[in-house]
C-alpha cells in the first residue's frame, strides 16, 4: 500500500455527532495549523438539528494558499458510530483512519490501501477525567492532541491556544491543557511515523485573518454606521445579527448613559424585518436585515414597495439550499433570480458578491452607501460557506478618511435655498435619482407622500398613463446609474489570445481559481472573471463577447447567473456553459477540474493528464 | 368626497398656542364617498393636532392600503406620509420610530388592513408597546375592495349581498388591552365631542396608543332590510349585474352625554348602541378593563371612551435601552469605531 | 371642417365619474350594438377608488371584428365636469362631443374641427322625473338614448334590452325606457345629420358572446371541478370568486341538503390563501386561488413549497399595473418573471397566457388537469383588461367526454396490486413524476410524509447531496415532461419566405392581430406566434430562430416574456426586438402599429404610407 | 434522542378496541435533544390515539418548523404527514379539511411558529373554529434556531445569554379562548396523566381544539442563575465562542393531584408553579375561563386542564355550509355542470 505522503497539503475530515462539544475542539486544530504560518479552511457541515446527529468538519490545509474545499478525503478523526462505516469507506486509497480503539473496529473494516490509527480516546478520557459532565468535552480535546502528534504539530501552539480561550477560567485551561497532552503523548507513543502526512511551520500565512464572513459582515454594518437592525431568526443569517448585537455592545454604548446607539428589532417574521428596515431607512437611518431563501420570498412585495417608491434597504441574503426549506444547513448559490427580480411588476434590485470576509465587511460597508445613493434596497448575496465558515483571507481594512455618502437628502437650509419648486420623483440631473428629505427637516417645506401607487413627480397620486411611463423610464433610467456605481468585476486577462473564459463569483471563488490554475499548468490559455455586482457594467458583457466559450460556475442547478448573463447582457446563450455543483456542499476544485475538464472534452479539447499535485489521489 | 373646498373655513378660529392655523393641520381633498365615516376623523385628527398645537413638520402619519389608509392624504399636508402595503403599517411604524424616537408618531388602518392581513404586525406593535398612536377606523368591511365581510365585522351581520356573518367578530380593543398597550380607547367617528379629547390622549401617551373608531361605511356596510331608497339601490344593482351606483350620503353624527346610551341608525337603518362611560378609576386595571368591555357587550351596547390605560409603561426603546438621541442624528464620529478598532478586531481574528 | 364618417367603425368614449351608475348605461349601449350584430368592445378605465373620481368607458365599434383597443377617440359623450377639457381636447380632428347642454359650453371650447352636440340632459331629466335619487342613473339612460339616435340605433333594441334587465321589476323598466326615448327624440328631433357615425344592423356576430374573462374563469374552474376556492380580495380578481360563488350557488347546491357542493374560504391574507389551496390540493380536492401582483408576491414562499413538495395548486394571476401597488385598477402584463420563478431556490412554473374569455374559460379547466398531472403550481396570466371588460368572443365549449385527469394517483387497490415498494418520490417511467396518495386511502399502505426539506425517493427527510441532487435532476427532467403537456403556441406562417416574426400573448392579441394585418396590407410580410404557455416547445424557439427578426410585443416596461424566451430557449437576443405598451391601458392596434413602423424604419425598412380605414385620422 | 429503539416495548399492552397495538400510532426515531419535552408530548399523542382507538391512516398530522414542528415525524407512522413551512400551518390544515372533513386533524406547533410568524395564521384558524387539534410545544423560545426568545417567554424571564425579556408574554390559551375555538387546555409536557386526557378529549371535540403545552427545551431555556453543572457549560460556550455542546438530559416529569399546586424545577433550575383544577362547570362560560386563566396568573401559578369547553360550536363547514360529503369524494357527475349549461350560459351573454 501506498501510503499518502505530503507536507502541508491535505484535507481531514472530522466525523463527529453534533451538541457533543467537538466544534470548538476541531476548530482549536485548525486555528493551530493557521498559527504555524499554514493556510487553511475549515468548512463545517452540520445536520438541521440541536443534538445527536452526524456532524462533519472538514480541514484542508494547503500551503499555496489554496483554501476553496478541495474534495475527497486523506485522513479522517471518526469520532461518530453512526457515520463509521461511510467514514471508512469514503477516504482515498492511501489515506488514514483515526478512530476511538477503546472499542475494537469492526470485523469488516478492513481496507488494505488504508492506515487504521487507533487512540483509546474513551479509556483514556474515562481514567484521567472523574468529572462525568467535562468528559466528552475533554475526549475531543484528546483527539485534537494525537492528531497533532500524528501530524508532527508543534504542542506548544495548540496548548497557548487554549491557555488563550479560557484565560479567564484558568481553572477550565488546566484540564483541557492535560487532555491535549494525553491524546499528544499516546499517538506519539504509539503510532511515531505511522503517519505521513504534516504540518510544518510555513510563513505563508502573513497578515491574514481567519473569520466568519458573518462577523465581516456585522463589522461592516457597524462600520458603516447601521443604527436600525429589523431581524428574524434563520439559518445560517442569524449569527450576522448576534455578532452585530456583540459589536454594538462593544463599540456603540453610550459612553454617558449606557444605552446603545442602535436598536436590534427581533421581529415577528421577515415581513415585519424588511418592514422595519424600509421604515427606519425612510426616516433617515441606515438600517438593514438579514436572511436566508425563506425570508427573501417572504420579503417580496415589500422589496417591491422599496424599489417603487424609492427607499434605501440593505438586506443580506445568506443562501442555503432551496427551494422551499430544503437543506437548511447546506450551502447554494441559487437565490440570484429571485433577489434579482423581487417582487411583481417591472422590478429589479442590484445585488453585491463578496467572495470572502473582507468582501463582506466592504461589501455590507459599502451596501450602505449605494443604497442612499440609489435610493433602492441592495442585497449582499452572501452564503452558507462564506457567512459561517472560518475563511482564511486578507485582513479587513477601513479608510480612515472614508465618510458616509448619505445620498440626495436636502435638509433645512438647502430646501431654503431651492430656486424651483421642489419634487421628490423629479430628476433635476440626468442621473434618474431625485432628492429626498427626513420627516421634520423643515417646517414648510420638503414635505411629501410616499407610496406604493403610481404618482407624479411632486408625489401626488396620478393614474395618469403618461406621468406613470415617465416615472418608469426615469426608473429604467436610475438602473443605468446603478451600473456606474457598482464594484467592478475582477477580470483576469493572462492571455489575451485565449479563447476560453471562466465566469464565477462569491464563494465560489478559491476553487474556481486553483481550478484555472490547473487548467494554465496544463497548458490551456484562459482568462477569468469574477462578478461582483449585477446588474453588469459594459466590461463584463465584453468579457464574454472576447471569447468564443465561457464557463459559468454556479453553486445551483438552473445556472441563475448564467440567466442573468444572458437577460440583461443580451449575450448569445449558446457561448455561455453553464457549470454547476448545487449539492449544498461548498464546490470543491476537483469536481471543477473534471466538470471543466469534461465540458472541454464534449467540445472537443482533451487535456494532457497530469497527476494533481495535492494530497490524495483521485 | 367634497369637490370644492371652500376656501375659507374656520375663519372664526385663532392660532393656536404654536402660532399655527387650522388649515396648517388640514390635507388634500378627499377622494372618499360622501358621507364616509373616515372623513369625520380626519377632521377630528386635524382638530385634535390643532388643538394641541402640534407643529405638523413633526408628525408622521403612515398607513396600510384601504380606504381608511388612503386618508393621510387628507389630514396634516404639512406632515411626511407613507402610504405603504396591505397590513403592514405597524413594521413600517416600527423602524421609522426606531429610526427617529423624536417626532409623533401616527397610524391609520382600517379593521381589514388590522384584523386580517395585519393581524401578526399589529399584535407585535402592541407588544412592544411602540411609541405611537393606532387608529383603526373600523367599518367592519372591506371598502376599497367593495364590501366583503372585515374579521371585526358583527356575529350575525348581514352584508350587502344578504349573507349573514356567521365567524367570530374580534375585538381589537381587547386584544390590545391583553397585549400591553399603555393606551385603549373606542369611539364613533360622529361622535366629535367625544373623538377629538381621545385623539388628543392618544397623541399624548408614551408608548402605544390604540383607538378603534366605529366608522360606518355609507355604500356597502347595508342589510337587504334597509330603507326604501336603498332597495332602490339593490334593485338597480341586481338588475344591471353592476355595482356601480353610490348615492351620495351624509355622515351620521352621534353627540350624547356621559353615561348615556346612545342609539344610532346607520345609513342601512341598522342600528348600534354606544355608551359612553365616565373616566373611571378602574381604566388603570387590565383585567377590570376588559371585564368592562364584556360586561357591555353582553348587554349589546359598545363601551365607547378610554378604555385602559397606563401611563408607565416602558416604550420599545426602553425596551431595547436605546439612546435618546435619535439614532438618524448620529454622525459617522457617533457610529464608526474607525481604523484602529478594526486592527484590533483583525489580531484578534489571527 | 371635414367631419369623420364611418359605418360600423368608430370609438365612443363615455366620460363620467364613479359611483354615479353609468357603468350600466354605458354596458346597455355597447351590448346593443353588439345585438344589433356589429362587433364591439367595451374598455372600463376606472380609478381606484369608490366614488366620485373620473372614469371613463371606450367602446370600439368594428364591423371587420377587430376589438382590441384601437386608440384615439372620435367621439365623447362628456358627462363630467372634472375632465371636460381634456375630453374635448383628446378628439381627434372631425370627431364630435356629445355634452349636457343644460349649461352653455365654456367660451374656449372652441375647436373648429370638432363637431360639438348639446343635449340638455339634466334639464330633461329634471322635467320628466320627480325622485330626486333616481334622476342620476336616469339622466345616464338619457345619454343612451341620445347617442342611440345620434348613430342611427334601433330603439327597440336598446328598449328591448331594458325590459330583459328589469324583468323582474317592471315598475323600474319603465321609467328608464321613458329616459330613453326622452334622449333619443330630443338628438333626433334637434340633431338629425349631426353625426356621420352609424351603427348599422349586420350579420358579422353569428355565435359569439359577451364575456368578461373573469367570468369565463370562474366557469372553468366550476366545470373542471374544483372544490375548494382560498382567498383573499385583490381588484382585479376578485371578481373570479365573486363569480364562483354565483355559478357554485347555481350549480353546485346539493339537491337533497341545500349545502354547497364547494368550499370558500376567504382567508386572511394571500399567504393563507394559497395554504389552503396546497392543503386542500394534497389532501385531493381541486383547489384554487385567484389574485393579483401583490397577492403573488406574497406566495411566493408557499409556492417553492408546492414546487419541491410537488403538490398541484392552480392560481389565477389577474395582472394589473405595478410595481407594488403600482395603478390597481390598470392592466398590464408585467408578472411574468415573478410567476415563472417565484420562491427562492431553482424553482420554476409553468404559466398559462389566455388571450379571451373562451380561453379563460379553457385554460382555467385545462390547468387543473395539468396541475394535478403535473403535481405542481400551474398559473393561470390573466388581466385586469381580460378579466374585468366584456369580451366580444367565441363561445365558450365543453366537451361533453372530456374527463378529469387527476394525474397519478393510486387508490386502496391499486396499492395492493404494487410488487415493489411504493416511494412517493419514486419515478418509476422516466416523466419525472412520481404517483402520490390522498389521506386516508389505505391502512397500511401509501402513506408519506410531505416536507419542504430535501428527503429521498421514499420521503424519508435526508441531507444528503446526492439524493438531493438525484431529486432535483428528476424535477428538471419533469419540466421537459410539462413542456409536452402544455397548450402549444399559435403560430401563423403566412409566408414561408418571411424574416420578419411578431410574438404576443394574452390579451394583447387582437391589437396584434390586427397591427399585423396592416402589415400585411402595406405588403410587409410577417408571420406570427402567439404564446400560450411557458415553459416553451420546441416549436416556439424555432418560430425565432426561423426569422431574423423577431418583435415581441407585450404590455410591460422590461420584455419579460423575452426574457423568458432568451433564457430558456437559449435564443439569440438581438434577434428579439422589444415592442413595449405599458402605461395601463389596454394596448391600442394604433400604437402597435406605430411602434412597429418605428422599429422597422431604425432597421432600414420603409412601410408605404396608407391611410389608416379605420374611423378617425390619426 | 434515542439512538437504538428497544424492539418489543409495552409488550403488556394488549390491542386496543380497534385491534391496534400501541406501536401502529408509533413514528420514526426522534431527533430531538435527549430529554426535550416535546418527545414527551409526542408519547403523550401516541397514548391517546391508541386509548381512542383511532385507525392510524384515517388521522392527518401537520406542522410548520421548528423542533416541535419535526416531531410528527416521530409518531403516527402510519398516518400521512405534512411538515409545511414556518407558521403557515393553519392554512394548510384548512385546505386539508376543505377538502375532506372525515379526517382527523391534529397540527403541531411552536411557540415561534404559532405566536410569531403564525399569529394571524393561528388566530384566523381559530376564529373560523377550524375542525382539528391544534397543540403548541411551549418553550418560551426558538430552540432550532437556538433560542432567541419568543413572544410566549415570560417577561421578565432570563435567557440562555443573559439578557431579560422586557416583552408582554402571550397567552396563546386566552387569545384562543377570546377568538372562538371551542375547546382549549393548558398542560404539562412532563404530566402525562393529565396530558393523554387532554390529548384524547381535544381530539373528541368537533371545532377548535387549542391544547398550549409547557415543554421545557433542555438546551435553550436556561439562565444564568443555574446549577453549577450547568455554569460549566455555559463557560465552555464563552470560552470557545461557538455553542456546540448539548448535554444529555432526562426529560422533566410532574405527575400530581387535582386542585393541588405543583413546583416543577426545570433543567436550569428555574422553577414553575402548576396547578390543576378539577372540571368546574364554569368552563364552559367564556368570560369566566379567561377569569380563572387571569386569577391564577395573579397568583404566579399556571393554570392547567380544560380550560374551556363549548360543545356546541359551529365549525368551519358548518358556517359555509358545505355538503356532508368530503369534497375530495365529488366526481365529474357531482361537479361538472354540462354543456347544455354551458350552452345556456352562453345564450344568456348574447
Ligand atoms: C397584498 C394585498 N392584498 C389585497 C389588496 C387589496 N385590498 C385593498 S384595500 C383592501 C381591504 C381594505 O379594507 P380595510 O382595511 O377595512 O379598509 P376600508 O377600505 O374598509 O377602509 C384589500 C383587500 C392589496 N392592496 N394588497
Ligand atoms: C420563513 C422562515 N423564517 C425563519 C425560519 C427559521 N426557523 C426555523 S425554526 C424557527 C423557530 C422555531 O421556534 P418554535 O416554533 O418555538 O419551535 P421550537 O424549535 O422551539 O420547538 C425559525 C425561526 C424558517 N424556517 N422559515
Ligand atoms: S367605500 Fe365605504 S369606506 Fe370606502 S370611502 Fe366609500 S364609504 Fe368610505
Ligand atoms: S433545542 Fe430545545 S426544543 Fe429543540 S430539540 Fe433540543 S431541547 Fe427540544
Ligand atoms: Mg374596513
Ligand atoms: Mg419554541
Amino acid at each position: 500500500m501506498k501510503q499518502l505522503e505530503s507536507v502541508n497539503d491535505f484535507v481531514v475530515r472530522f466525523a463527529t455527532v453534533n451538541g457533543s462539544g467537538s466544534a470548538s475542539a476541531n476548530n482549536l486544530f485548525a486555528k493551530a495549523v493557521f498559527r504555524m504560518g499554514v493556510p487553511v479552511s475549515p468548512k463545517n457541515i452540520f445536520p438541521s438539528n440541536i443534538q445527536g446527529l452526524p456532524t462533519w468538519y472538514e480541514v484542508r490545509v494547503n500551503e499555496r494558499g489554496h483554501v476553496g474545499r478541495r474534495g475527497d478525503v486523506d485522513m479522517v478523526v471518526a469520532i461518530n458510530g453512526q457515520t463509521m462505516r461511510q467514514d471508512y469507506d469514503g477516504l482515498v486509497p492511501g489515506g488514514y483512519f483515526v478512530y476511538d480503539s477503546s472499542r475494537p473496529l469492526p470485523e469488516d473494516f478492513r481496507r488494505d490501501d488504508v492506515t487504521a490509527i487507533g487512540v483509546p480516546l474513551t479509556t483514556i478520557c474515562n481514567e484521567a477525567f472523574d468529572n462525568v459532565r467535562m468528559r466528552p468535552l475533554l475526549k475531543n480535546i484528546i483527539y485534537v492532541g494525537a492528531l497533532a502528534a500524528l501530524l508532527d504539530m508543534e504542542f506548544e501552539v495548540l496548548a497557548d491556544s487554549l491557555r488563550k480561550q479560557f484565560r479567564k477560567n484558568p481553572a477550565l485551561a488546566e484540564p483541557n491543557i492535560r487532555a491535549l497532552e494525553l491524546g499528544f503523548s499516546y499517538a506519539r507513543d504509539h503510532h511515531a511515523g505511522a503517519c505521513k502526512l504534516t504540518v510544518r511551520r510555513s510563513d505563508r500565512v502573513g497578515d491574514a485573518v481567519m473569520m466568519d464572513g458573518n462577523s465581516a459582515t456585522a463589522l461592516g454594518a457597524i462600520f458603516a454606521g447601521a443604527t436600525v437592525v429589523g431581524w428574524y431568526p434563520i439559518t445560517p443569517s442569524t449569527s450576522i445579527i448576534e455578532a452585530f448585537g456583540r459589536f454594538a455592545e462593544q463599540f456603540r454604548t453610550e459612553d454617558n448613559t449606557g444605552r446603545l446607539k442602535a436598536a436590534i428589532v427581533q421581529a415577528e417574521d421577515e415581513l415585519a424585518a424588511i418592514g422595519i428596515v424600509i421604515g427606519a431607512s425612510w426616516n433617515g437611518a441606515r438600517a438593514f436585515t438579514a436572511t436566508s431563501g425563506p425570508g427573501i420570498s417572504l420579503m417580496s412585495e415589500f422589496l417591491g414597495l422599496a424599489y417603487f417608491a424609492e427607499i434605501p434597504a440593505v438586506l443580506i441574503d445568506v443562501q442555503r439550499a432551496g427551494p422551499s426549506t430544503g437543506m437548511p444547513t447546506r450551502t447554494q448559490q441559487s437565490d440570484l433570480l429571485t433577489c434579482a427580480y423581487a417582487s411583481h411588476g417591472d422590478t429589479k434590485h442590484p445585488l453585491l458578491f463578496p467572495c470572502d470576509p473582507r468582501e463582506c465587511f466592504e461589501m455590507t460597508a459599502d451596501a450602505f452607501d449605494l443604497a442612499e445613493r440609489l435610493q433602492t434596497p441592495v442585497i449582499v448575496m452572501s452564503d452558507l460557506d462564506l457567512g459561517m465558515n472560518d475563511h482564511y483571507g486578507p485582513p479587513l481594512a477601513w479608510d480612515e478618511n472614508r465618510q458616509y455618502d448619505r445620498g440626495k437628502v436636502l435638509n433645512a437650509a438647502q430646501l431654503d435655498a431651492l430656486a424651483a419648486r421642489w419634487g421628490r420623483y423629479r430628476d433635476t440631473d440626468g442621473d434618474g435619482i431625485c432628492s429626498r428629505t427626513y420627516p421634520g427637516t423643515h417646517p414648510d417645506k420638503g414635505v411629501y407622500f410616499t407610496r406604493g401607487t403610481s404618482r407624479d413627480e411632486y408625489s401626488a397620486y396620478s393614474e395618469d398613463g403618461d406621468t406613470y411611463v415617465r416615472n418608469m423610464e426615469r426608473l429604467r433610467l436610475k438602473w443605468e446609474t446603478v451600473k456606474r456605481l457598482l464594484p467592478l468585476a475582477r477580470i483576469k486577462m493572462t492571455n489575451a489570445e485565449a479563447r476560453l473564459g471562466v465566469v464565477f463569483y462569491g464563494s465560489t471563488t478559491p476553487a474556481a481559481y486553483e481550478a484555472i490554475e490547473l487548467l494554465h499548468r496544463r497548458g490551456i490559455a484562459v482568462n477569468s472573471m469574477r462578478i461582483r455586482a449585477f446588474p453588469f457594467q459594459q466590461e463584463v458583457l465584453d468579457f464574454v463577447l472576447a471569447h468564443e466559450l465561457v464557463f459559468v460556475i454556479e453553486q445551483n442547478r438552473d445556472g441563475q447567473m448564467r440567466t442573468l448573463l444572458i437577460n440583461e447582457g443580451s449575450l448569445p446563450a449558446a457561448r455561455l456553459v453553464p457549470i454547476a455543483s448545487y449539492d449544498g456542499l461548498p464546490v470543491a476544485s476537483r469536481f471543477l477540474t473534471r466538470a471543466l475538464e469534461e465540458a472541454l472534452a464534449e467540445r472537443g479539447v482533451i487535456l494532457p493528464k497530469t497527476a494533481p499535485d495535492q494530497g490524495g489521489t483521485r | 368626497m367634497t369637490f370644492f373646498r371652500p376656501a375659507f373655513r374656520h375663519p372664526e378660529l385663532p392660532p393656536n398656542a404654536a402660532g399655527y392655523l387650522r388649515q396648517d393641520y388640514e390635507g388634500g381633498i378627499s377622494t372618499l364617498c360622501a358621507g364616509c365615516g373616515h372623513d369625520s376623523i380626519c377632521n377630528a385628527i386635524v382638530q385634535a393636532c390643532f388643538e394641541l398645537a402640534l407643529p405638523p413638520h413633526r408628525i408622521v402619519k403612515m398607513s396600510g392600503i384601504g380606504c381608511s389608509s388612503k386618508s393621510p392624504a387628507y389630514f396634516l399636508g404639512k406632515s411626511h406620509g407613507f402610504n405603504s402595503v396591505h397590513g403592514r403599517m405597524p413594521s413600517i411604524a416600527t423602524g421609522a420610530n426606531m429610526a427617529n424616537r423624536d417626532l409623533i408618531y401616527l397610524g391609520v388602518s382600517g379593521d381589514g388592513d388590522t384584523a386580517s392581513i395585519g393581524m401578526g404586525q399589529f399584535i407585535h406593535a402592541v407588544r412592544r408597546n411602540l411609541d405611537m398612536l393606532y387608529i383603526v377606523m373600523n367599518n367592519g368591511c372591506y371598502g376599497l375592495t367593495k364590501g366583503q365581510y372585515s374579521a371585526t365585522a358583527d356575529k350575525g351581520s348581514k352584508g350587502k349581498k344578504g349573507g349573514v356573518n356567521e365567524l367570530e367578530s374580534i375585538d381589537l380593543c381587547e386584544l390590545a388591552i391583553q397585549l400591553g398597550a399603555g393606551f385603549v380607547a373606542r369611539s364613533f367617528s360622529g361622535d366629535k365631542q367625544q373623538l377629538v379629547p381621545l385623539i388628543k390622549a392618544g397623541l399624548s401617551h408614551r408608548g402605544m396608543s390604540f383607538i378603534d373608531v366605529i366608522s360606518p361605511c355609507v355604500t356597502f356596510n347595508n342589510n337587504p332590510e334597509s330603507t326604501k331608497s336603498y332597495h332602490w339601490v339593490r334593485e338597480h344593482s341586481e338588475a344591471t349585474n353592476t355595482f356601480d351606483l353610490v348615492p351620495f350620503r351624509r355622515p351620521i353624527t352621534a353627540e350624547y352625554a356621559d353615561e348615556t346610551v346612545q342609539e344610532v341608525v346607520l345609513h342601512d337603518n341598522s342600528v348600534i348602541h354606544l355608551h359612553k362611560h365616565r373616566d373611571a378609576p378602574d381604566i388603570t386595571d387590565r383585567r377590570q378593563a376588559i371585564d368592562n368591555l364584556e360586561d357591555h357587550k353582553a348587554q349589546g351596547v359598545i363601551l365607547t371612551g378610554v378604555l385602559y390605560a397606563n401611563p408607565d409603561s416602558a416604550d420599545t426603546h426602553d425596551i431595547l435601552h436605546t439612546c435618546e438621541r435619535p439614532l438618524n442624528s448620529l454622525t459617522e464620529a457617533d457610529l464608526c469605531p474607525g481604523s484602529p478598532v478594526l486592527e484590533a478586531i483583525n489580531a484578534a481574528h489571527r
